[in-house]
Order: structure tokens, then C-alpha cells, then sequence
């Protein structure tokens, strides 16, 4: 029996850990992909005061926080029973498509993109950020650079800070904006569009233009059949602040369409004892192991079950790019995990242009952005989609507001059983006769990245990593090479 | 700490005191086996460390073993922490680099277990020296005394105090509530033992207080509020409005002759007598201005009469004057407010106010004065009826449990005097029920001989009840005196006409008050505290405030001169240093620090944190500051710090008192 | 922790704060008058009540106080004319979040003496030392922070 | 001649810091002119066998962020230590525990339970996770949860810290000047143990609310208060940290309205964060009446999460009894 250990993989938000058995043959018998660390939010939030939880769930994940802060918003707004007015609403969506066009374009050029841009087999030292930036050229690396500026500022000219926003309150938030602000933030979306519009276009070039990305995408190693899940407005567009969660199944085919206060009836958490991070699935389909099809509860929550789950996208321009997508990739649902990172472009574009079409809202700037709560505080539930997937935050509270019990589902988490299910998949057809080396070990992160899983976010688990390490072990245990990743 | 300090220390055995329950031996061993790492370098132990050869082992030490700090571990720092702070500072080591610990009051005067409290001692002293690394050379704050004083009360204690530091040429505020000075005294008629006239020997002190030049008198006058501390007091004093104008007065007293309105005069003549509207407390009055009651007064109430305008030669009546607040600044203050009388009604067993003929000791001593209001004679209510039988009873409302525990120590020789008076003038029989006879003082025991040779009936034992109902024909209109006689076991009912109740004396009703608006505090049973009990018994616990005659304790005539002239003696010898040093505990906030929150803003008392709204940051005004430290401790940003006793101080005295709680691996790491 | 065995009984280490003019001149009197009380009580002389920082009484159970006693001036009697009312109000709110830690409020006693009531003193603190023996040892000191021995260095 | 080794780590720590750094924009080029970066694994591939392989002190900065969650980040905090010249606690986290220091009010094991058996969590054999589970292939491990969370100088020697939940992107791009400008003999280091990249004083000192002698007779909650936008919040009774929280964000959260929940940390040489917050607290309480102080005092719904939000694993006292007992 042959072991090796991925531990962890680079290049991902958080901290994640991959074990890969050999059979005597040298073939995988078993990957586990294990969640190493724990930090109970859950229970820490228990005797806090319920708005308080926005500021605090902030603190799952500095790269996501704002999903966390709105999340956490909308649940405090249900336990106080609190309708936040019109303006208060368009703020918070305003300040969340800005984030969602942030995030989408770090991934896409500092975590995920390196892959393709640089190629799988570049040299280490360039498969990263300042390299991305060397190929394509300073003036590009600028306009990432810019990009993420603009998408920053807005978030901090409606949630008061950068990273870890702070506006958001029960019934609304504690400012608005004015003129000058709302001028600003047209100004960024306006750039924002042409720069996801370059990013396709980029995508296009780099990876459609180059015959092996294609394959690598068409290429049956990272499919997977499961189902979709993803939010979506009255018109089953896809919508990532507000709406009804639907499901598809593996055949497309809408299978569960439920409020999000019905998440509990809709979805269960599997345990196994050799990880601190739980297996969400479909509780009606049941759990059936690590396997996809129709008969498996296991789903898929990213932009790709977003897009597989709706019927399109709510602006124009990105539901252009919508149809090329399934035009290109043979229709309705797609299921190869690589199409993730051109998905996530198609919904930088639709961020791009949600924000300014919030932006030029005549309501924007009305000082009727919050409302005072006056009921007494129960219980509630808010959901919105992360970039990661959709994100659940559950509070009971007593009668003063304080938190009594809390129950968190988050975006990476959805994804853990399907990655889990990839990386074997991967492993097992990169893998061969024992013969391992570390560009194929890329492949397999390759596999795992796709869905850009944020275990900063993966509940409770607490981000930090270490290096590739692989050890190869014989049938009878010992090690007979080590492998440290990226040698050079 | 980034250069060691070199530390001794002395435990002191103060005799047994120390010696007798904590191993002192010990103590100073393991001080100079654990406390190397924080720099001690010598600890000795010596039968007595505040004698001049206690001190000279220190200087000695300082200067040979070149010590930057010293502990000493002795007694309460309030009673020697000024000694060892000289001791330092004579081997020419900055006297605040010293800190004494407390291991008798604290420890060994309290604790009989002699390991638990040879432990103890350990802690407070390894307390001790880790405070010590952190305190700071300082010098005093030095402010100048002004030379002015107020005496508040112008009973024979005040006027006593009042005329020593005016006779030394330095000017005094001599404040009195009623409209005259004088007091209790003025009202007595004898004064014991010698029997003299106490209006003859007070008359000619109150005669000069009035005229003397260095002495303000402010009668029918409060002091309302206090400021400032040592040296620098500014007292606001109302003096009340007389209705009458000073300057035009001659005192001749056709005002109070023609004023239609009699008043029951319930100050002076303890309400035995009547006064009019417009009156002066008693003839020999100081100052001789009268002063006209608003209350009784008819024009006041109808708004008609002014027969004392009218009748006025010099046109000195003036209803329409109003009070005056007056500011003084003084360097030192002596309170000498006196005491109130026990109120014999409280204890109704004894009838006052119930039984006409029982008299309250003030009222006895009104009747027997020739300028009382019987002219001297003493008679029943009816105001004819000579007493044959007069009973008189000790310790009213002292010495017991139900009113107070104290000793009201002048009851014994007052009623031996009246009973001497009542003989003389009456020759009726007179009884002194009494529980022990106290006569400490010159010539108080032979007084008593006298009595008793006068044939006076010396019952001992506490009267259970005084009734007019009558058993025996004997006892018919006669006040039954219901009594145990503890020396035969015998109950008696003893028959009289007069009974005098021996009332004792107690505080101010408003000494509390006082003492608060003073910044001094009362005793349990309500008498102002002193500093010392002995070493220091006209002194307070706030520098430049002294206390005299029975605001203290209660005390007769010659005790209550003796502490005015005491208190003023230390007066003077403050004024003649010209100025007082401070001890240099003050805050001061690090401007850099201050985020100008405004937190600390209202945390002080006397106004010494000043917010500039320019700079919005907070200033501490050091001449304001009392060094109290509780903006110290508010300040969210910690930019306030208190010298003496800042956190670097206190928390590493805390580490040091909890060493021992430490696991043995860390004591020595 | 202390180096008392096991066999004996418990006995807390409380650690006082008092006043420089009422409560610490009560241990003074307590002490001339030769009253007595359990040794268990250890004093820090602040000029006031007023000057207790908070921080002093967790440093006190952070380094192995079984309770804390803080001591001042009679409300009304505060030589500095009211700072006890400060501490007052410090110490209701230190209570609570001393309650919230896991440190029973018991372990915090607040206690008006004047400099006349060593009697007082001593009988306040002899029934709090019953109180906190009953309580049992807190031993945050051994419980809650370890010795850093084997922290590492700077490269010398 | 090389250039000077860089390297930034995140331990227990939610990623936000190395946002913040992203965030210095631009300027990620000059750290990138100015440094080797040899370790920074969410921005590139890392060559942990090369940090392993490396000289003592031979990486010259090392921003580290995270709390000390588990035996794994003790392990690399204590790595890197031995690595690096100059060891930078970066953000709250690495400072005094943040956010995930509150783990420090509950047992471990009572955090681990409740993340097991929330409503949606399908678990009916009341499974916990194993530290070494055997699988039919073999043995496969998991880091250990420490029982309470630490701050990075509770494990090892830290020269010098940079708070804030993250650290404000122009604080790190001015220490990122400095530190280029001392390594070019141009500026002077601030003395070890000193905090950078923020101010001495308080965030009242860059707020621009106006503010008053502070007497309160009434804690309000920043849900149910219509707050006066030009005058301090907690004279308007909302709990705000910012009277003891360390300056240099300047005063963002109270700037749009929203009370500072202390992410700074304490002020230059303050001892214990929480302290300062009880003595600031109660110096607004505006009565003498206990009865009516512990009415008013009802209005802070939870004293030490507020105190100690970010602070408690970084306190004198550390963690809630029940923490250290589990």
C-alpha cells in the first residue's frame, strides 16, 4: 500500500490536507481530502448580541467577508422581523456585487488563473501572482490591480472599511450615500464592465484559443454528475444577494426550488470522524458516499451551479456570454469542473454591470436606507450567495436580541464532498503503476482550485498551510521517496 | 528593568511586637536568598529600626553598599514613614526611594499563628521590594502657608486658639453661628471645682477676642464651603443678615427695650426665660450688636411695627439688609464647634418635659445664675416654690448602651456642683444618684470630700423611673426617684420636690456635615477624629485642619482651653516656616497619549482636569490635583499617570505578594 | 499551589485594596487595638478607593489570588469628597465580567470601613476568608497560564 | 548582492491580512523590488523544504499573522521564528487572538460538540472527529486543537507588532516604506517589542465626532438608536470601543456611524485591554445609587464579549475558567 500526502495545497484560501492511497498495483485505492482545524463560531456567538453578528462572522473569512457580513445581516433583520427599506437593500446589493467583482477577479488572476495563464507546466517561481503580471504585461497586472482598487473603494464607501465591512445593521444600515459618492461609484462600475469584458476576452485568447486548455476542460478527468445549486431571482436568473434557492439535477432538470428559511428541510451536513469539515447534501435524495448521479445527495454550489441552475443571467451583456458558454460547452447543464473559472467570468461581467445599474438607481442616494426594529427578536435565517457558494447564517435569540443558538452553512462547505470526489477522480487518471511526479500533483490541485474552496470560510475551520509535501509509501509502509512539491 | 537597582532590607522587630509572633530571623534570611533576581543585595533584621541606630544601619549601608533602594519592614507607614524616609535621605539616598511595609499593624499585631503570619511577612515584604524597583526619585511640593487662620466656633476653645495666634501677630477669622461668642461657658454660673464665676473669667477673653486687632469676628455667621488644602484654603463664610448696621450701633439696647415681641429663648436660657424680637444673646454679649429674628419678628410676619427703627438714636436698623457671603483665604483651619446637650426627653422614664419639676442640667445652671432667669433663685416651675428635697442623676443619657457608651466625663463634677449649690441656696437635702464617681483632675477628688462632708446623699445606682404617682401618703405631690441601691441591694423610692438630670454631652447634630464639608471624618459615636489618640490629638488626617475642645471628645473647661492653645501653638509653627511640604503624589496626563475622550473630565472633585478644546486633549493642574488617582485609573488610553503610586508600582507589588502562590520552578528562575 | 499539603485545609491568598485615609488606618487601629483576623488578607495602600484600576484585581487572580478585596471610605466620607462612588461603579461592572470569566462574583468584595472601624475590618475580613475557603482554591495562576519554557527564542 | 528574504504566513488567522497586503496595491511591486519573497503561500507556491533548508535568521522579514489554534500553526510559528531576523505579529490575530480568541469563554470540547449536532448536521452515531482514525489503507491524522487559543508571543519571541482586523492598508504600505528605508541605511527600526503601523493614543483621537463631558443614564444598542452623526456615539449610550482602542485606522467605524469594536487593540502600554473598557465604562455611569448603576449597567447585554472581542486570548486572564478546565 502506497500513501501520499498533499499537505496542503497552495494557492487556496485555508488550509486543506490530501491523503492518496496506492493499491499494491500503484493504482489510487483512496483519496481523503481532510479539513484540519476547527474554531466553533458556532458556539463562541452563543451570548452575543445579535447585531453583533455581522461584525463578528466577518471574521470567518477576510477574503469573503462581506458574504459573511450580509449573511449574518439579513439573519439579524429576520430575528428582529425588521423589513429593510428599498435604499437599504439596493446599498447592501451594490456593496456586494463590487465585492463579487473583486473576489472573482483575484481568483481568476492570483489563485486560479495562474494554471492557465502560465500553464500547469510553467516554472513554479512564475505560476503565481507577480508572474501573471510579468506574462501579461504591467499595464494588465495594473488593471488587476485597478480593478481590485475600484472594488474596495466601493465596498468601503458603503461599508465603512475595506476588508471586514461594518455598516450593516438589524433593519438596514448605519449611513447611506450621497451625490458624490454615487458619481464615484458609477465611475468604477462603468471601468469595472470594460475590465470583465477584457477578462473574457483574455479568457478566450489564453485558454479557447490554446487546443490542450480546451481539452484539459472538455476532458472527462474533472466531470462530475451531481446536482446544481444556486440563488435566483422571480425570473430563475441568477441572483446572488436575494432570492429562492433552486436545484437542478444532474439532467438540468429543476429538481427543488425553497425559501431559504426551508434550508433545513432541503439540506443535511454528513460527519466523518477524519475531518473537522462536514459533507453537506440533499436531505431528500439521501447520502450515498462519495458519488455522483441522480441517486446521490451530493451537489455542487458555484458559479457554475449557479449558472447550471438558473435560466440565464439578469443583464444583458452577461447573459450573452451565458449563451456562448453553453453554445461552446454542448448545453445545459455542463459538468466539467474547469468551465468554474470561465463561469466565474461570466459573473464578474454580471456583478459589473448589477453595479451599475444600482449605482444610476434613483433610490440610491435616499436617506431611507434603514428602519428602526420593533419587534420583539425570535429567531432567523438570511441567505445570500458567496462567491464560494451559498452561505447560510441561523440565529435563535432571546427576547433581548441575544444569540441563544446559531447554525452556520458555508460556501466552500457545500463543495466539500464533490471536491473530495474530484481529486480521487483526478488522482485515479493521473495517477499510474505508483508513477507520481509533481506536475501531476498540480493537476490534482488543479481539480481542487477550480472551485476556488475558501476553508478560511469552510465553517469553523481556521485558515493557515503548509507546503506540498508527498510521501510515497511502499506496500509495506515504509517510505521509499519523498517528493516536495515544486522542485525545481 | 534595564539597569539593576541594589536593594537592602531591614525587618525590624520592634521589640517583641514584631519579634514576639513573626521570626523576623527568617524573614531577612529568605528575603536575601529569593529576592537576589530583583536586587537585593543585603537584609538585616534589628530589634529597632526607627532608633537613631536602626536609622544609622541604613545610611550606613546606603553608603557603603551604595543601595539605590530600601524596604523596611516595620510599622504602619502613618506612623514611620516619614522617620526612614530622613533616614535615607541623611545617607544621601532621595527619601522616595524608600518604602516601608507594614508587618505589625498588618500582621503580627493581628495574627497569633507565627508561621502563617512569618509567611505573611515574607509576602508583603517580596511586595514591598518589587514596588520599591519601580519608584522614582521625587521631590516635595512645597506651597506657601498663608499667614491668616480660621477658628470655626467661638465657644472658650475657639476664642482660646483665636487669641494665642492673635496675641503671636498674625491675623485670625473667628466664625460663630449664634450672634454672640462665649458658648456653653457664657451660660454656666459656677465653674468647678473652684467655683468661680465662669461669666467673670470668660468675659474679659470674649472682651478681647471682640476688640482685638488681628481678629476678624464673624458671629451669626456659617462657613459654607471649603477649598484648596494646606496652606492655600479659601473659606466661603454667609454671614447672616442682623438687620442691624454695625457701624451705626452703639449696642445701647432701646431697640430690644421697646420691641413689643417677647420670644422664648430657647439658646441661651435653654428655654427657662424670654427674649425679645430683636435681641442680644445675654448683656455682656460680644459683639454688643443686636440682631433681629426674622421668624418672630412682627414686622417680618405683618410687614408692621419698625418700633425699633422708630425708637433707634442712630437710625442702625436696616430690615432690608441682606446676608453677606464673605470669601477668606487661610493657611490652617482649627474647628472647635463644640457639642450639643443629650436630650433628656429621649429617655422618657425620666419625664422630662412630662414632670414640670424635672430639670435638664443647662436649665439648672440658667436658674442658678444671678443673671438667669430666676435671678439666681432656684425654685420649682412655679417659679416661687423652694425645693427641700432635690435628687440629682448622673450619666443621663451616658454610659448606656440604649444612648451612648461613652463617657460624657464633666456630668460627675457638674453635679456635684449643683448639689453644692442647691445646699447653699436652698439647704434642702439633695440625693446624687450615680454609677461610679469620676473626678480625675486637680483638685476634682477633694471637691467631692467637700460634698460628701456637706452631708450630700450619694446614692449608687441608676434610676429606673421618675413618677409623680403616689403610693404612700409620704409621696403625695412628690416625684418618686425609682432607684436599686447597689450597695445594700435595696429598691428605694426616694420622694423629691426637683430632680436635675446630668445630661451628657453629645457631637454636633450636624458634625457630620461638618467634617465632610472640612474633607475630615467622624468616629462611630460621631466626635471628629484626630490624627493620633495621643501622639497627635488636636491634629487631622488632612493637613492644615485642627480640631479643639469638645469637638473631639467631650472635655471639660480646662481640657477644652488646653487644646485651643495646643492647636494654635501648631498653627503658628507652620505660619513661622512660611511654607509646608507636600507629599509630590500627583497625576499628569501625556498629552501625546491623550486622545482627548473627555473620560477622565468628569472624574474630578476639585476641578484640576481642565479639557482644551484647541488641542482636544485633557490637562491635569497640578496646584488643584490632590493626587487621589482616580482619573489614573479611568483613563481608557492609559495616558494618565500617578506619581507614587503608578501601575508599574502596584501591579509589580502584586506580582511580589503573590510569589509564594507561585510553583517553586518559577521563585527561582 | 501554595506550599501548604494537602492535608490541610485550604487556605486562600486574598489580596486588599484600601484606602490610605479610612480603610487601611481601620487595619491600623485593628492592629494597635490587637484585634484578630485570618492571615490570609494581604494590603496594597492606595491613596483612594478611586484609584483601583481594574486591571490591578485580574492581575491579582491572573497571578494566583483566590479573591480580591477592595476597601474605601464610607460612601459620603470620601477624604476626595466622592471618588468611592467611582470605584463603586467599577466595581458593579467588574463583577459582571469577572462573572462571565468564570470567577465567581463572591471572589470580589467591596467594603465601606472608616478609619474608627477596625472592628468592622476585622470581622468583614474573617467571614470573607470563610466565604472564599468555601469557595475553593481558583489557581488561575497554574490553570490558565503556563510557564513559557519552552517558547522560542531570537537566533543569539 | 541577494536581496533580503520575505516571508508572510497565516496560521489560525481568516485571510484578511493577506487582503490588506494585496491591498497595499501598487505597492506589492516595491515589496516585490525590494524582497526575495521566498514564503508567502496564498499568493505563490512555496518552497517549504527551501524555508527548512535555510540558515537561521536568514529570512529577514516575517509578517505573521493567525492565532495559535493548533499544534500544527505552533509548529510553523516556531519554524519561522528560527528562520527569521525580524518576526512581525501581524494583525489581531497574531496580536492578541481576535475574533477566534472568543473560542476562549468555552470549553474546546464544547465547541467541538456543538459544531457536530447543530440542526442541520446529520450525525446519528454522534460523531466526533479523531486527531489518527485508521481507514482500511491506514492511518490518517489531523492536527490537535489546543485547548485554548494563544497569541503568537505566547509561543514565541515576537519583535515587533502590527494590530488591527486587518492592519489598514496604508499602515502597512508606510512599514513597508520604512523597513526598505532601514535596510537602506536610510531609517532607524523602532526598538523590539515596539507596535508599528498604528497610532500611541486612542481612536478618539482621530474621530471627528464631537464630544463632551460623557455622563450616561442609559446604554442604548446601535439597532434601536437614530444616532446624531456629528456627536461621539457613546454619549449617545452606544457601546462604543473606541475610547480605548489604539489609534491608527483613523476611526473608521465610528466615522460611518458604526461603534469601534476595539479590532486595534489596547493603547501604547496598556496591560490588559478589557481594564480600560471596565474603568471607561463605569467613569460615564451617572448615579451613586447601586441599585440604579446595576440598572444602567443592564444595558451592556455582554460586558466581556464586548471588553474582550478581540483581546480575550491576549488578556491577563486569557480564557473563562470552564475554557482552561476543557
Amino acid at each position: 500500500m502506497q500513501r501520499i500526502t498533499i499537505d496542503p495545497i497552495t494557492r487556496l484560501e485555508g488550509h486543506g490536507k490530501i491523503e492518496i492511497f496506492l493499491n499494491d498495483d500503484g493504482d489510487v485505492a483512496n483519496t481523503y481530502f481532510q479539513i484540519p482545524e476547527l474554531r466553533g463560531f458556532e458556539n463562541f456567538v452563543v451570548g452575543r448580541p445579535v447585531e453583533e453578528m455581522p461584525l463578528l462572522t466577518n471574521r470567518i473569512c477576510g477574503v469573503c467577508p462581506e458574504a459573511h457580513h450580509m449573511a449574518a445581516a439579513k439573519a439579524a433583520d429576520a430575528v428582529y422581523h425588521v423589513e429593510v427599506p428599498p435604499t437599504g437593500k439596493k446599498l447592501r446589493e451594490l456593496l456586494y456585487m463590487a465585492f463579487f467583482a473583486t473576489d472573482h477577479t483575484t481568483h481568476f488572476y492570483a489563485l486560479g488563473g495562474p494554471d492557465f495563464i502560465m500553464g500547469p507546466d510553467a516554472p513554479v517561481a512564475e505560476r503565481n501572482i507577480l508572474g501573471v503580471i510579468h506574462k501579461v504585461g504591467l499595464e494588465i497586472g495594473g488593471k488587476v490591480i485597478q480593478m481590485r482598487k475600484f472594488g474596495h473603494n466601493v465596498v468601503e464607501i458603503i461599508g465603512g472599511r475595506k476588508v471586514h465591512p461594518c455598516t450593516s445593521i438589524p433593519g438596514g444600515l448605519t449611513k447611506g450615500i450621497i451625490e458624490e459618492q454615487r458619481v464615484e461609484i458609477e465611475k468604477m462600475g462603468r471601468w469595472a464592465i470594460e475590465f470583465a469584458q477584457f477578462s473574457l476576452q483574455a479568457f478566450n485568447d489564453i485558454v479557447l484559443g490554446n487546443k490542450a486548455y480546451v481539452d484539459l476542460i472538455l476532458g472527462d478527468i474533472y466531470t462530475e454528475k451531481t446536482y446544481y445549486m444556486g440563488v435566483v431571482d422571480a425570473n430563475n436568473k441568477v441572483n446572488f444577494y436575494d432570492g429562492k434557492v433552486r436545484v437542478v439535477g444532474p439532467d438540468g432538470i429543476e429538481y427543488v426550488k425553497y425559501e431559504p428559511k426551508d434550508y433545513a428541510a432541503n439540506i443535511a451536513e454528513h460527519v466523518e470522524p477524519w475531518t473537522y469539515l462536514k459533507f453537506p447534501y440533499l436531505k431528500n435524495v439521501g447520502w450515498k458516499g462519495f458519488v455522483d448521479g441522480a441517486d446521490s445527495g451530493v451537489y455542487m454550489a458555484t458559479p457554475l451551479s449557479r449558472l447550471n441552475a438558473s435560466d440565464g443571467m439578469a443583464t444583458p451583456l452577461a447573459q450573452a456570454e451565458f449563451e456562448k458558454f453553453y453554445a461552446t460547452l454542448g448545453g445545459k447543464p455542463v459538468h466539467q469542473r474547469l468551465a468554474i473559472h470561465w463561469a466565474r467570468l461570466i459573473e464578474l461581467l454580471y456583478s459589473a454591470e448589477r453595479w451599475v445599474e444600482l449605482a444610476t438607481d434613483p433610490e440610491i442616494t435616499s436617506p431611507n436606507f434603514r428602519a428602526i426594529p420593533t419587534a420583539t427578536p425570535t429567531e432567523g435565517i438570511g441567505i445570500v450567495e458567496a462567491p464560494r457558494g451559498t452561505l447560510t447564517h441561523h440565529y435563535w435569540t432571546d427576547e433581548r436580541g441575544v444569540v441563544t443558538k446559531a447554525n452556520l452553512v458555508v460556501g466552500t462547505t457545500n463543495n466539500y464532498a464533490p471536491i473530495t470526489m474530484s481529486i480521487k477522480k483526478a488522482a485515479s487518471s493521473l495517477i499510474k503503476k505508483g508513477n507520481v511526479n509533481e506536475g501531476l500533483l498540480n493537476m490534482v490541485e488543479m481539480a481542487f482550485r477550480a472551485y476556488d474552496p475558501c476553508f478560511g470560510c469552510a465553517t469553523h475551520s481556521l485558515p493557515g498551510q503548509m507546503p506540498l509535501e508527498v510521501s510515497i509509501h511502499n506496500a509495506a509502509g515504509d517510505v521509499v521517496d519523498v517528493l516536495k512539491q515544486f522542485v525545481d | 528593568m534595564d539597569k539593576k537597582e541594589k536593594i537592602g532590607v531591614y525587618v525590624c522587630h520592634c521589640g517583641t511586637n514584631i519579634a514576639g509572633v513573626v521570626n523576623v530571623g527568617e524573614v531577612s534570611t529568605w528575603a536575601a536568598e529569593n529576592l537576589k533576581n530583583d536586587g537585593v543585595v543585603i537584609a538585616r533584621d534589628y530589634k529597632f529600626m526607627c532608633s537613631s541606630l536602626g536609622q544609622e544601619l541604613i545610611q550606613k549601608d546606603i553608603k557603603e553598599q551604595g543601595l539605590t533602594r530600601v524596604v523596611v519592614a516595620a510599622c504602619s507607614p502613618h506612623l514611620h514613614e516619614a522617620t526612614f524616609r530622613n533616614a535615607c535621605k541623611g545617607g544621601g539616598l532621595n527619601p522616595y526611594l524608600c518604602e516601608l511595609v507594614s508587618i505589625r499593624e498588618q500582621d503580627s499585631w493581628v495574627h497569633t499563628d507565627k508561621i502563617a503570619a512569618t509567611e505573611k511577612a515574607k509576602a508583603i515584604l517580596s511586595g514591598g521590594v518589587s514596588r520599591v524597583i519601580h519608584h522614582e526619585p521625587l521631590e516635595p511640593l512645597h506651597v506657601p502657608i498663608h499667614p491668616a487662620t480660621l477658628v470655626v466656633g467661638g465657644g472658650i476653645a475657639g476664642i482660646q486658639a483665636a487669641l494665642e495666634i492673635a496675641n503671636a501677630g498674625f491675623p485670625v477669622y473667628l466664625v460663630e453661628r449664634e450672634p454672640s461668642i462665649g458658648g456653653h461657658m457664657a451660660q454656666f454660673d459656677k465653674t468647678f471645682p473652684t467655683l468661680d464665676c465662669s461669666a467673670c473669667i470668660l468675659t474679659p477673653k470674649m472682651v478681647d477676642a471682640g476688640n482685638h486687632p488681628n481678629i476678624t469676628l464673624l458671629t451669626y455667621s456659617e462657613v459654607e464651603k471649603v477649598d484648596g488644602y494646606v496652606g492655600n484654603f479659601v473659606a466661603t463664610i454667609r454671614k447672616r443678615a442682623r438687620s442691624v448696621n454695625e457701624a451705626d450701633c452703639t449696642g445701647c439696647g432701646i431697640c430690644w427695650e421697646k420691641c413689643p415681641k417677647k420670644v422664648v429663648d430657647n439658646v441661651f436660657e435653654a428655654g427657662m426665660g424670654y427674649r425679645k424680637a430683636v435681641y442680644v444673646s445675654f448683656p455682656q454679649a460680644v459683639p454688643k450688636y443686636p440682631v433681629i429674628d426674622r421668624e418672630n419678628c412682627t414686622y417680618y410676619i405683618k410687614g408692621t411695627c419698625k418700633a425699633c427703627e422708630k425708637f433707634c438714636p442712630t437710625n442702625a436698623i436696616n430690615f432690608a439688609q441682606e446676608d453677606e457671603i464673605l470669601n477668606v483665604q487661610v493657611g490652617n483651619i482649627i474647628l472647635a464647634t463644640g457639642y450639643d446637650l443629650f436630650d433628656s426627653r429621649r429617655i422618657t422614664q425620666y419625664g422630662y418635659g412630662r414632670l414640670a419639676n424635672v430639670f435638664t442640667s443647662l436649665e439648672f445652671e440658667r436658674m442658678s445664675n444671678a443673671a438667669g432667669p430666676t435671678g439666681g433663685n432656684i425654685v420649682l416651675r412655679d417659679g416661687k416654690t423652694v425645693p427641700k428635697v432635690v435628687g440629682i442623676v448622673h450619666c443621663v443619657g451616658s454610659r448606656d448602651k440604649n444612648y451612648n457608651e461613652y463617657c460624657s466625663a464633666i456630668c460627675c463634677m457638674q453635679s456635684l456642683k449643683f448639689a453644692h449649690l442647691v445646699e447653699e441656696r436652698t439647704g434642702a437635702e439633695v440625693y446624687n444618684f450615680y454609677i461610679d464617681i469620676r473626678t480625675p483632675g486637680k483638685g476634682y477628688e477633694e471637691f467631692y470630700h467637700r460634698l460628701l462632708e456637706e452631708g450630700t446623699h450619694f446614692i449608687r445606682g441608676k434610676v429606673a423611673e421618675i413618677s409623680d404617682a403616689a403610693r404612700l401618703p409620704a409621696e403625695e405631690g412628690k416625684l418618686i426617684m425609682q432607684v436599686e441601691d447597689t450597695l445594700t441591694a435595696n429598691q428605694l423610692r426616694v420622694p423629691v420636690d426637683m430632680v436635675i438630670l446630668s445630661a451628657g454631652l453629645e457631637p454636633r447634630h450636624d458634625a457630620k456635615e461638618v467634617a465632610n464639608r472640612f474633607g475630615i471624618s467622624c468616629s462611630a459615636d460621631g466626635w471628629l477624629i484626630e490624627r493620633h489618640p495621643k501622639l497627635d490629638p488636636v491634629a487631622t488626617v488632612t493637613e492644615g485642619i485642627y480640631i479643639a475642645g469638645c469637638v473631639q471628645g467631650p472635655k471639660d473647661i480646662p481640657n477644652s482651653v488646653a487644646q485651643g492653645a495646643a492647636a494654635a501653638a501648631r498653627i503658628l509653627g507652620k505660619i513661622q516656616q512660611k511654607e509646608v511640604a507636600l507629599e509630590p503624589i500627583r497625576a499628569t496626563i501625556h498629552e501625546e497619549q491623550c486622545s482627548g475622550c473627555r473620560i477622565c473630565n468628569n472624574m474630578c472633585p476639585f476641578n484640576a482636569i481642565l479639557f482644551h478644546e484647541d488641542k482636544m486633549v485633557s490637562e491635569v493642574n497640578p496646584a488643584l490635583c490632590q493626587g487621589c488617582g482616580t482619573c489614573v485609573a479611568a483613563c481608557p488610553a492609559g495616558a494618565i499617570s500617578g506619581t507614587g503610586f503608578s501601575n508599574e508600582q502596584i501591579l509589580s507589588q502584586i506580582n511580589g505578594l503573590l510569589l509564594l502562590n507561585i510553583p517553586k520552578k518559577e521563585v527561582v528562575a | 499551589m501554595t506550599d501548604t499539603p494537602e492535608t490541610k485545609p485550604f487556605e486562600p491568598t486574598i489580596i486588599g485594596f484600601t484606602c490610605n485615609w479610612c480603610s487601611y488606618r481601620a487595619a491600623d487601629m485593628a492592629g494597635t487595638a490587637r484585634m484578630k483576623y485570618a492571615p490570609n488578607v494581604r494590603l496594597i495602600r492606595l491613596m483612594c478607593s478611586g484609584r483601583l484600576d481594574p486591571t490591578f484585581v485580574l492581575k491579582a487572580f491572573a497571578g494566583g489570588a483566590d479573591a480580591v478585596l477592595i476597601s474605601g471610605c464610607h460612601p459620603g466620607d470620601c477624604h476626595y469628597i466622592n471618588q468611592n462612588y467611582k470605584a463603586l461603579r467599577r466595581f458593579l461592572l467588574m463583577k459582571r465580567v469577572l462573572a462571565q470569566m468564570g470567577i465567581q462574583p463572591e471572589r470580589l468584595k467591596l467594603l465601606w470601613a472608616s478609619a474608627a472601624e477596625g472592628a468592622i475590618f476585622t470581622r468583614e475580613i474573617n467571614e470573607f476568608v470563610e466565604q472564599v475557603r468555601a469557595l475553593g482554591p481558583l489557581n488561575w495562576n497554574t490553570t490558565a497560564i503556563e510557564v513559557h519554557a519552552e517558547k522560542e527564542e531570537v537566533p543569539a | 548582492m541577494s536581496k533580503p528574504k520575505f516571508a508572510m504566513y497565516w496560521a489560525a488567522s481568516c485571510g484578511g491580512c493577506e487582503i490588506a497586503v494585496l491591498n497595499i496595491h501598487e505597492k506589492i511591486l516595491d515589496v516585490d523590488a525590494a524582497f526575495e519573497v521566498v514564503f508567502w503561500p496564498v499568493a505563490m507556491d512555496a518552497k517549504y523544504k527551501d524555508v527548512e533548508a535555510m540558515q537561521d535568521g536568514e529570512i529577514t522579514l516575517c509578517l505573521f499573522n493567525g492565532g495559535m489554534r493548533n499544534d500544527e500553526n505552533e509548529h510553523i510559528a516556531k519554524l519561522l521564528r528560527r528562520k527569521s531576523k525580524i518576526m512581525v505579529a501581524f494583525g489581531s490575530c497574531a496580536c492578541e487572538g481576535c475574533i477566534p480568541g472568543l473560542a476562549n469563554f468555552r470549553p474546546i470540547k464544547e465547541l467541538v460538540d456543538t459544531a457536530f449536532s447543530t440542526i442541520s448536521t446529520d450525525n446519528p452515531e454522534n460523531i466526533r472527529p479523531q486527531t489518527s482514525y485508521s481507514m482500511p489503507e491506514g492511518a490518517i491524522t489531523i492536527p490537535t486543537l489546543n485547548p485554548m487559543l494563544k497569541t503568537l508571543d505566547q509561543v514565541v519571541d515576537v519583535d515587533y507588532y502590527m494590530p488591527g482586523c486587518p492592519p489598514e492598508s496604508h499602515q502597512i504600505a508606510a512599514v513597508v516604506d520604512l523597513v526598505i528605508a532601514a535596510l537602506n541605511g536610510k531609517a532607524e527600526l523602532p526598538p523590539k517589542g515596539a507596535t508599528i503601523g498604528a497610532g500611541n493614543s486612542t481612536v478618539c483621537d482621530e474621530c471627528q465626532r464631537k464630544r463632551n463631558v460623557k455622563l450616561i443614564k442609559e446604554f442604548g444598542r446601535i439597532q434601536f438608536t437614530e444616532a446624531d452623526p456629528e456627536l461621539c456615539l457613546l454619549e449617545q449610550g452606544i457601546p462604543c470601543n473606541g475610547i480605548a482602542t489604539r489609534s491608527g485606522c483613523n476611526a473608521r467605524c465610528p466615522s460611518v456611524g458604526a461603534q469601534c469594536i476595539g479590532c486595534y487593540g489596547p493603547a501604547e502600554g496598556v496591560v490588559d485591554y478589557g481594564a480600560r473598557l471596565i474603568a471607561g465604562f463605569a467613569s460615564v455611569i451617572d448615579s451613586d445609587d447601586p441599585v440604579e448603576i446595576d440598572k444602567i449597567l443592564d444595558g451592556l447585554v455582554d460586558p466581556a464579549g464586548q471588553f474582550y472581542r478581540f483581546n480575550l486570548a491576549g488578556s491577563l486572564l486569557r480564557a473563562s475558567k470552564s475554557a482552561q478546565k476543557g
